[in-house]
């Protein structure tokens, strides 16, 4: 790899803001993550946890408590806007993360709610967190949860300097923590140009290593089919959420590569159970799966960026069961089903998204082919679609017979797809286990699993709650889609991100 | 003259006052509760009902107007709900782009449309009227998103002479002083980064001041024409002044005064033209800004955007009505 | 009868006022005769077929004139439903702007004084907010959809209609037939209504189909923004902004909407500025 | 002498729906230190006739045919440049409306000032400062030198009409052509202006064309009188037998048209030109 | 014949003009306390130069201002007082011809409804009476009857001030104010329509209020002449009086400066 050069990146909006633990969009993250680093971290391109600003843990036997203790020597670093260089120690990490739940703390006000330390429920989770000594802190939980470490990872619980906070609050400026980030992460903000740029410089002394290039640019260019063309030109080097029309084009371009990589979600049709008394019979189930031909969708509707999905975790996931039931399309079998069920005229109404998602590119389009298929073997449905709010509001209210909706993940962590799309927990109202399937087995699998911190004793209990899925197919799983990223043939070791974080310290330019 | 000044500037408090009440009673109007409608689809009620309290929602209207009223007369906006930061201060990183696009639309405007209205009016009835006629006529209809959509495709995606969109090319960087980056990279001797600030420029200015440009014409052509009907050209002509000193001196002066003020009531327009042109050209200003707030309902964002924008344009249509005065002695001297 | 044929007479001389006028009457009878004219139905998708440039393009069919869009829909058969939707947009907008803006304007002329302040007070604040941001709060507080559009737009045109029939209005009711009619004992409402009102038709029905004009561009600018008519709906603002991403791969999706809004508008352009040439000579000169 | 002499001037308007006749072959001459009186009803064509000989006709209108020889050069073969010499400089023109014929953007002391630098170019500022506020003295408006800086707008209608004429006497041109320069004032102001036209032209010899309709003034002021009726002139004479003896029809019914204290007896019929008689089929009187 | 019809007594009319937030109202005394008699049959003309008054004392006795303060009595009867229904029949009584003949008739309306009018807001008649009524009418000022569906711009200015004349004879008035009748007009046609009006108050008996600022004219149809100078009556006196002993200086000035044509 070679040192220098100046990566820009077209992506299709700006950040809202770069503090971690107020934002919940993808655009904010993309930010924040160039300069903040976590306890633990994700392996570049991968699920798999590895050590951050945390260089080991100790897990107690009860699963209540983690004590984590900090690398030495890391510096956040000094900026246009905060010239102090100070180091990272415990009171950083216990900053970080009491001001999202401690209400002494002097940011807990400031910059109004923590959305995603809400939205995890780590308020029924965290109970403490307690500097031990400079170099080691302890968290304490109310009850044992195995994907804790997992969250730990995910942007909110990012580590802030508190140094500079107290320094800014000093000020009266406490406002700019969201908008001038100090962090210890790869790289440095030297400017940001609210909804055109952030420009960002290496970060020499980074402890993983300084990054190959020397700057780094994020550039706002909503409209696809511009970015496209700004990549062509060579003005961008890696683009962002390329138009799927758009790639054939872009591949034929010689010096343009593409990046692909699953991604961490699934788009689904739920199949409501409380509404429609057919979906309890597991028959009409599987007889709705055997009816629908996800290998012409998926071609179709995601123009071939994502494969047909058979499980509710994706495969890049750990834990994914690659030998669970697989329900290939089969009309005759599903007749016959149906027959049995004593439903051979079934119909009911097939709730269609209006909006556009990574697993989703085209909902209506989805239900159109669904509503073709399911035609042929005597099922008639009826499209229903309704603005997003209120399509969301229903669905949790089981007030449609079956909806196609889908899931990205979080943090990397089985549970965070099994116990809340498909638990009985789950499936009280507002549900987001929208089919309100009930299955002991399968939820006592994953009530085991998330008191587990073993991860290969929970590997196999996940595996074995895929298989009840599997069998019992509360969903119909449409597809996985593949994240494309076109990038100039220039840029060496760029790896996508199944959590959708997009990473440069690694990458370097090739002349 | 300084007791229109007075009255004028008098005249505008009323507005300003009303333009806050409108804006204020838009939450109020909206259907639903504002605070359920921030907090989206994940909210839980108890979130509601912090946010409601932090709002104010909780008080009387009158009250929550007289707070509104206060926190505006000390500057503050409030708080955008998308990204908890202060609207104005949101609003001032995005509004130079937005003035600095305007105002090359604007320059590009005048000049072309004055120059094409005097033409015509001298002209009239030549191949050149009709068709620049036509042509404002065309303008006017314009749907200008659509012509920057057409233009990106032309210039910049099959003939490559333009940059697609932006407002510099990454290479460049300007030292923020204004924020105007024509301004400041030529205040900082930067002269490649003007030249590609000016480059990207072009089109989206081109895009955005065609209407002006259009209406000006029209305007000045039709001001042009009338003032060459009265008596006092005829007197000057009577004198034996030349057809370029009747045209610029005694007529020229005179067809103005309702071209400018049709240029001061279209810079506000603009401001908010500006929001569909930025929509095609991805140009950093207040219009994508605007847009995405109407989206994601960010009341706080939309209603001082509102009121700063309408606030701008009372001002620049005061400074117009003076410039107005200026050239006009009739209000100057009186 | 005989004011007519002279109408006709003086309007025939403004030739491309001549065109302004068929091409609208063209328009007009194919938004009422869409679905006898458009081949296709406006939604009918067909995803095998998606993506077919127009007729001329090597690559296109015959039997997609305009070609098709990302669904397969034909291109054509929704340009010509689209008509409908951009009528009817600009007809209710305007009806709005002028049965609001013409009750306004007649009372603050005839009335004067205090009514008159008032009254306009609230014409200028309407008129300090510009157009189209007026339009966008109007949407953010109704809700981005084709109706709260028609509405905004309509409720943004009040005040230019106000204005001009205030002004004609006033200088109305300074003329001595006015006087005459008064003298004769006309009670207000017959003053306003049948004695001035009628002298003033010429300003309101030049501004009525400028107004018609710049209503269809506002609403697709709107659409366009994603604030007026939602997909599927064949409105051309709405089917440009839908097309954006394709700028490159299939411009002909954004070519063709944006041609028909500019057709539109500059034929009822053309039809109004006809329009004044014949009724309001000075408002030309304005 | 005769200074300017008009031979078949025809002026034309060309339209859609035909021509326009407005001036259809007139001749009649202007002797030097004379006043020529056009009067006419509305229509008849006198406006167009003085714009003519000043060549400011504009499209549709177009001079057709015939001679303007103003003192032995035909005006209608001058070039442009050559025309615009002749203007302001050897002929003034006033117009009807003071309150428009003024340029509202300018000083007063400005618009007479700038008929002194097109036509005199040999004189300085200082110089050409003296001479505006002479002549503002010349027409009667008192303070000329802090009127000089007035604009329009600050005048009266008198006020303005004497500016007018000092602008068109700046030059001291041998010919003014008023067009109905009192038709919008005031009786009383009326007369004062008629009579610094009168004292103007005893002092400088100026040739005067006036155009009016009223033919009280007309008698006060006129040594020949021309009649013009739809574009035609119907009757010529001098002032003295045009009102002794009018002997063209139309003329006659001009005349008596118009009660004469002391001499129409009250309340008796008044003559009336009739509106379905042909007056041009009667011969015409030149004199 | 010294029948008094009006009585007007210290009449006054001030317009307040706001020249701005800080100034005082500028006060305009268009009337300024003026008294005068009107008698029956009579033609009285009011003269002074523009601005003197003349249209506001019309617009006084026609009940379209208010007086500032001052009397007017018809037949005895003040009418600053009249109510609805009196004041209806006032109307009836008074009527009034305006100076411009193209903005005094409504040119969207037809001949026969603009002379129809006062007939149709102040009568029971129906619409053949109100029709015949009109066509008698235009008979009387020498229209022809055709006329009756046309509009006022196919008309000539002597035509239309014709038209504006049988209007104001429709319902029988007995003083018609005449504002500056036949000022706008031209010279050639002023003597058709003074012809007709002196013809009409011989038929009918009228009583005139004739405002004009030419001497020649008003010398030639009045009885009496009321001179108005800035509001204020200067001399009111019998024609022949004032021609031959003006008294008041203005008066003088105002005599000689008409240019008449005397032989
Ligand atoms: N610009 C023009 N276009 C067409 N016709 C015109 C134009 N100017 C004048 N005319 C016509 O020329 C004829 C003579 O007009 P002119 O102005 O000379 O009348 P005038 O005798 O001066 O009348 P007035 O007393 O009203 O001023 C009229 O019939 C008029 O309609
Ligand atoms: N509505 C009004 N408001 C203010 N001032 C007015 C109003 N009407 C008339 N005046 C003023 O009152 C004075 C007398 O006006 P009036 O119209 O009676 O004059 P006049 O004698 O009829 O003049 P003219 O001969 O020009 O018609 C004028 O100075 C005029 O400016
Ligand atoms: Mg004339
Ligand atoms: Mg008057």
């Amino acid at each position: 790899p070679k040192y220098g050069g100046v990566l820009v990146f077209g992506r299709s909006g700006d950040s809202v803001a770069l503090d971690p633990a107020h934002v919940t969009d993808g655009e904010s993250f993309y930010g924040s993550t160039q300069v903040y680093n976590n306890l633990v971290q994700f392996k570049n391109g991968t699920t798999v946890m590895e050590p951050g600003l945390a260089t080991s843990w100790d897990v107690a036997k009860d699963g209540l408590s983690y004590v984590f203790h900090l690398r030495k020597g890391v510096y956040f670093h000094p900026t246009k806007y905060y010239k102090k260089r100070n180091e990272f120690t415990a009171d950083d990490v216990v900053f970080s993360l009491k001001r999202q739940f401690d209400k002494t703390n002097p940011y807990n006000k400031i910059g109004g709610s923590f959305k995603y330390w809400g939205a995890m429920n780590m308020d029924k989770i965290v109970k403490d967190v307690i500097k031990l000594d400079k170099y080691t802190v302890k968290i304490t939980l109310k009850k044992p949860e195995a994907p804790f470490l997992s969250n730990m990872a995910m942007d909110f619980a990012s580590i802030l300097s508190k140094t500079y906070a107290m320094d800014l609050l000093k000020k009266g400026k406490a406002d700019r923590l969201s908008r001038y980030p100090v962090g210890t992460g790869p790289f440095v903000l030297v400017k940001w140009i609210k909804d055109d740029k952030m420009i960002f410089s290496a970060n020499e002394n980074y402890w993983e290593g300084k990054p190959y290039i020397k700057k780094l640019i994020l550039k706002v260019v909503p409209n696809s089919s511009v970015r496209a063309a700004e990549l062509k030109v060579g003005s961008i080097h890696v683009m962002d959420f390329p138009n799927p029309e758009e790639i054939a084009g872009l591949q034929a371009n010689p010096a343009i590569k593409l990046v692909k990589q699953e991604g961490l979600n699934v788009g689904y049709l739920a199949l409501n159970e409380i509404k429609v008394p057919a979906f309890r019979d597991v028959r009409v189930r599987r007889a709705i799966n055997y009816a629908i031909n996800k290998k012409a969708i998926v071609k179709a509707i995601y123009a071939g960026f994502g494969k047909p999905a058979y499980a509710p975790i994706p495969p890049t996931m750990w834990s994914y069961n690659a030998n669970i039931k697989k329900f290939k399309y089969n009309p005759a079998k599903a007749k016959e089903l149906l027959k049995e069920a004593g439903y051979p005229k079934l119909s009911f109404e097939l709730w269609a998204m209006p909006v556009s998602r990574p697993y989703m590119p085209n909902a209506r389009k989805v239900a159109e082919a669904m509503q073709a298929d399911l035609a042929k073997v005597g099922v008639t449905v009826k499209i229903v679609s309704y603005d997003w709010g209120t399509y969301l509001d229903k669905g949790e209210h089981f007030l449609d017979d079956s909806c196609i909706l889908g899931w990205t993940g979080d943090n990397g962590d089985p549970d965070n797809f099994l116990n809340v799309l498909l638990s009985s927990n789950a499936a009280k109202i507002p549900a987001s286990n929208v089919a309100g399937w009930k299955n002991k087995d399968f939820d006592a699998l994953i009530a085991k699993a998330k008191v587990t911190t073993d991860i290969k004793e929970r590997t196999k209990l996940y595996m074995k709650a895929q298989e009840i899925f599997a069998d019992q197919v509360p969903w119909v799983t449409i597809a996985n889609s593949l994240v494309v990223e076109p990038i100039r043939k220039s840029v060496m070791n760029f790896k996508l991100d199944p959590m959708g974080k997009r990473r440069f310290n690694k990458v370097w330019f090739d002349k | 003259m300084f007791s229109y000044i007075v009255k004028r500037l008098l005249w505008t408090i009323p507005t300003i006052f009303g333009v806050t009440l409108l804006v204020f009673s838009m939450v109020h109007l909206t259907p639903g509760d504002p605070a359920a409608a921030i907090l989206g689809d994940k909210a839980n009620p108890k979130s509601i009902a912090d946010l409601r309290a932090q709002m104010g929602l909780d008080k009387p209207l009158y009250e929550q107007y007289f707070i509104y009223i206060k926190n505006l007369s000390h500057g503050d906006f409030g708080r955008s709900a998308n990204s908890n930061e202060p609207v104005i201060s949101e609003f001032s990183d995005r509004f130079p782009a937005t003035v600095e696009l305007s105002m090359v639309a604007m320059l590009f405007a005048v000049f072309l449309g004055i120059g094409a209205g005097i033409i015509s009016a001298v002209k009239r009835y030549s191949i050149f009227d009709y068709g620049s006629m036509f042509g404002a006529l065309a303008g006017v209809s314009m749907p200008v998103f659509w012509l920057g959509l057409v233009l990106i495709y032309f210039f910049s995606v099959r003939l490559g002479w333009l940059p697609v969109s932006g407002r510099l090319g990454y290479e460049y960087d300007i030292d923020h002083i204004t924020g105007l980056y024509l301004v400041d990279s030529l205040l900082t001797d930067n002269i490649p980064a003007f030249w590609d600030a000016l480059k990207h420029l072009i089109l989206p200015a081109i895009a955005l001041g065609t209407i002006p440009m259009a209406i000006i014409a029209r305007m000045t052509r039709s001001s042009m024409i009338e003032v060459m009907k009265e008596e006092y050209i005829k007197t000057a002509r009577a004198k034996g002044c030349s057809r370029f000193q009747v045209i610029f001196i005694h007529a020229l002066r005179n067809a103005m005064m309702p071209v400018v003020t049709i240029i001061g009531l279209m810079l506000g327009s603009l401001f908010a033209g500006a929001i569909l042109t930025e929509t095609t050209f991805s140009w950093p200003g207040i219009g994508k800004w605007l847009v995405n707030a109407v989206y994601q309902r960010d009341f706080p964002v939309i209603q001082s955007t509102t009121l700063i924008i309408a606030i701008i344009f009372i001002i620049v249509n005061f400074i117009v009505d003076l410039l107005y005065a200026f050239i006009n002695p009739k209000i100057r001297l009186s | 009868m005989e004011r007519l044929l002279e109408f006709i007479k003086q309007y025939k001389r403004n030739r491309s006022a001549v065109v302004g006028f068929i091409v609208v009457v063209l328009l007009i009878s194919t938004a009422i005769f869409a679905p006898i004219v458009a081949p296709y139905s406006p939604d009918i998708q067909n995803l095998a077929d998606r993506l077919i440039p127009p007729m001329w393009d090597a690559k296109g069919v015959s039997s997609h004139v305009l070609g098709t869009d990302d669904f397969g829909r034909d291109l054509f058969s929704r340009i010509i439903f689209g008509s409908r939707i951009s009528l009817m947009v600009g007809a209710i907008s305007v009806g709005v702007s002028l049965s609001f803006g013409l009750v306004m304007g007649i009372v603050a002329a005839y009335f004067g004084g205090k009514t008159d302040l008032f009254i306009m007070r609230i014409v200028d604040i309407m008129l300090s907010i510009p157009a189209i941001l007026l339009a966008i709060v109007i949407v953010s507080i109704l809700g981005p959809s084709l109706f709260s559009a028609m509405t905004a737009i309509g409720i943004v045109g009040i005040p230019t209609y106000a204005r001009i029939v205030r002004s004609s209005v006033l200088a109305e009711r300074e003329k001595e037939y006015v006087i005459a009619s008064r003298i004769n004992g006309s009670s207000n409402i017959r003053l306003m209504f049948v004695v001035i009102l009628p002298n003033c038709a010429s300003p309101i029905i030049v501004q009525a189909t400028m107004g018609f004009a710049s209503a269809v561009l506002e609403a697709a600018g709107l659409s366009f923004l994603g604030l007026g008519a939602q997909p599927p709906t064949p409105e051309w603002g709405a089917m440009l902004s839908d097309s954006l991403q394709f700028i490159t791969t299939a411009p002909w999706m954004i070519f063709y909407p944006g041609v028909a809004i500019f057709l539109t508008v500059l034929s009822f352009n053309l039809m109004g500025d006809g329009l004044m040439d014949v009724l309001d000579p000075k408002l030309k000169d304005k | 002498m005769n200074l300017l002499e008009i031979k078949n001037l025809k002026t034309y308007f060309y339209s859609d729906a035909g021509v326009n006749k407005a001036v259809n072959d007139i001749s009649f001459e202007i002797p030097k230190g004379k006043t020529v009186c056009i009067v006419g009803e509305s229509g008849s064509g006198k406006s167009i006739t003085s714009l003519s000989i000043m060549r400011l006709i504009d499209p549709p209108g177009k001079i057709v045919d015939g001679e303007v020889i103003f003192e032995g050069t035909d005006l209608l073969k001058l070039s442009d440049k050559e025309m615009r010499k002749v203007r302001g400089r050897d002929i003034s023109m006033i117009f009807q409306e003071p309150m428009t014929s003024l340029n509202p953007s300018y000083t007063v002391g400005y618009q007479i000032d700038e008929a002194l630098r097109l036509h005199q170019k040999q004189l300085n500022k200082k110089q050409r400062f003296e001479k505006v506020v002479e002549s503002l003295e010349l027409v009667g408006i008192h303070n000329p030198r802090e009127k000089y800086r007035e604009y329009p707008f600050k005048l009266s209608g008198g006020q303005r009409q004497r500016v007018m004429i000092a602008i068109a006497m700046a030059c001291e041109p041998k010919m003014l052509i008023a067009d109905e320069p009192t038709t919008a004032l005031d009786v009383t102001i009326q007369a004062q202006v008629l009579d610094l036209m009168n004292d103007l032209q005893k002092k400088k010899g100026t040739s005067i064309l006036f155009i009016t309709h009223d033919l009280g003034v007309v008698y006060q002021i006129a040594d020949e009188v021309v009649v013009m009726y739809k574009g035609h002139i119907v009757e010529k004479a001098s002032a003295k037998e045009l009102f002794a003896d009018p002997r063209h029809p139309y003329t006659k019914a001009l005349l008596h048209s118009i009660p004469v204290p002391g001499v129409t007896p009250r309340k008796s019929k008044l003559d009336t030109v009739d509106e379905n008689v042909d007056y041009l089929s009667f011969p015409k009187e030149i004199r | 014949m010294s029948e008094i019809v009006y009585e007007i007594k210290n009449l006054k009319k001030h317009y307040e003009i706001n020249l701005g937030l800080f100034k005082k109202p500028k006060i305009i005394k268009a009337v300024n306390g003026i008294s005068f008699n009107v008698k029956k049959g009579e033609v009285l003309s009011i003269v002074g130069e523009s601005g003197c008054g003349k249209s506001t004392t019309a617009k006084l006795i026609l009940k379209i201002e208010e007086p500032t303060s001052g009397q007017i009595l018809f037949e005895g009867e003040d009418i600053t007082k009249l109510q609805h229904h009196e004041l209806s029949e006032y109307r009836k009584k008074v009527q009034i011809i305006f100076q411009d003949p193209y903005s005094s008739l409504n040119p969207r309306w037809k001949v026969g409804s603009i002379i129809g009018e006062p007939l149709k807001l102040n009568t029971d008649m129906s619409d053949k009476e109100i029709k015949e009524r009109v066509l008698y009418l235009m008979e009387k000022v020498g229209m022809h009857p055709d006329w009756f569906e046309r509009y006022p711009h196919q008309f000539s200015g002597g035509q239309r001030q014709r038209i504006g004349i049988a209007r104001a004879l429709a319902l029988n008035p007995e003083v018609i104010v005449c504002d500056e009748p036949v000022s706008a007009l031209d010279v050639s046609i002023q003597a058709q329509v003074l012809n007709l009006l002196l013809d009409l108050q011989e038929e009918f008996n009228l009583t005139y209020i004739f405002i004009s600022h030419d001497l020649s004219v008003v010398e030639h149809i009045s009885d009496r002449i009321v001179v108005m100078y800035y509001g204020d009556i200067v001399e009111l006196k019998s024609v022949e009086d004032l021609f031959n002993n003006p008294e008041a200086d203005y008066t003088k000035k105002l005599l000689s400066a008409i240019p008449t044509i005397k032989e």
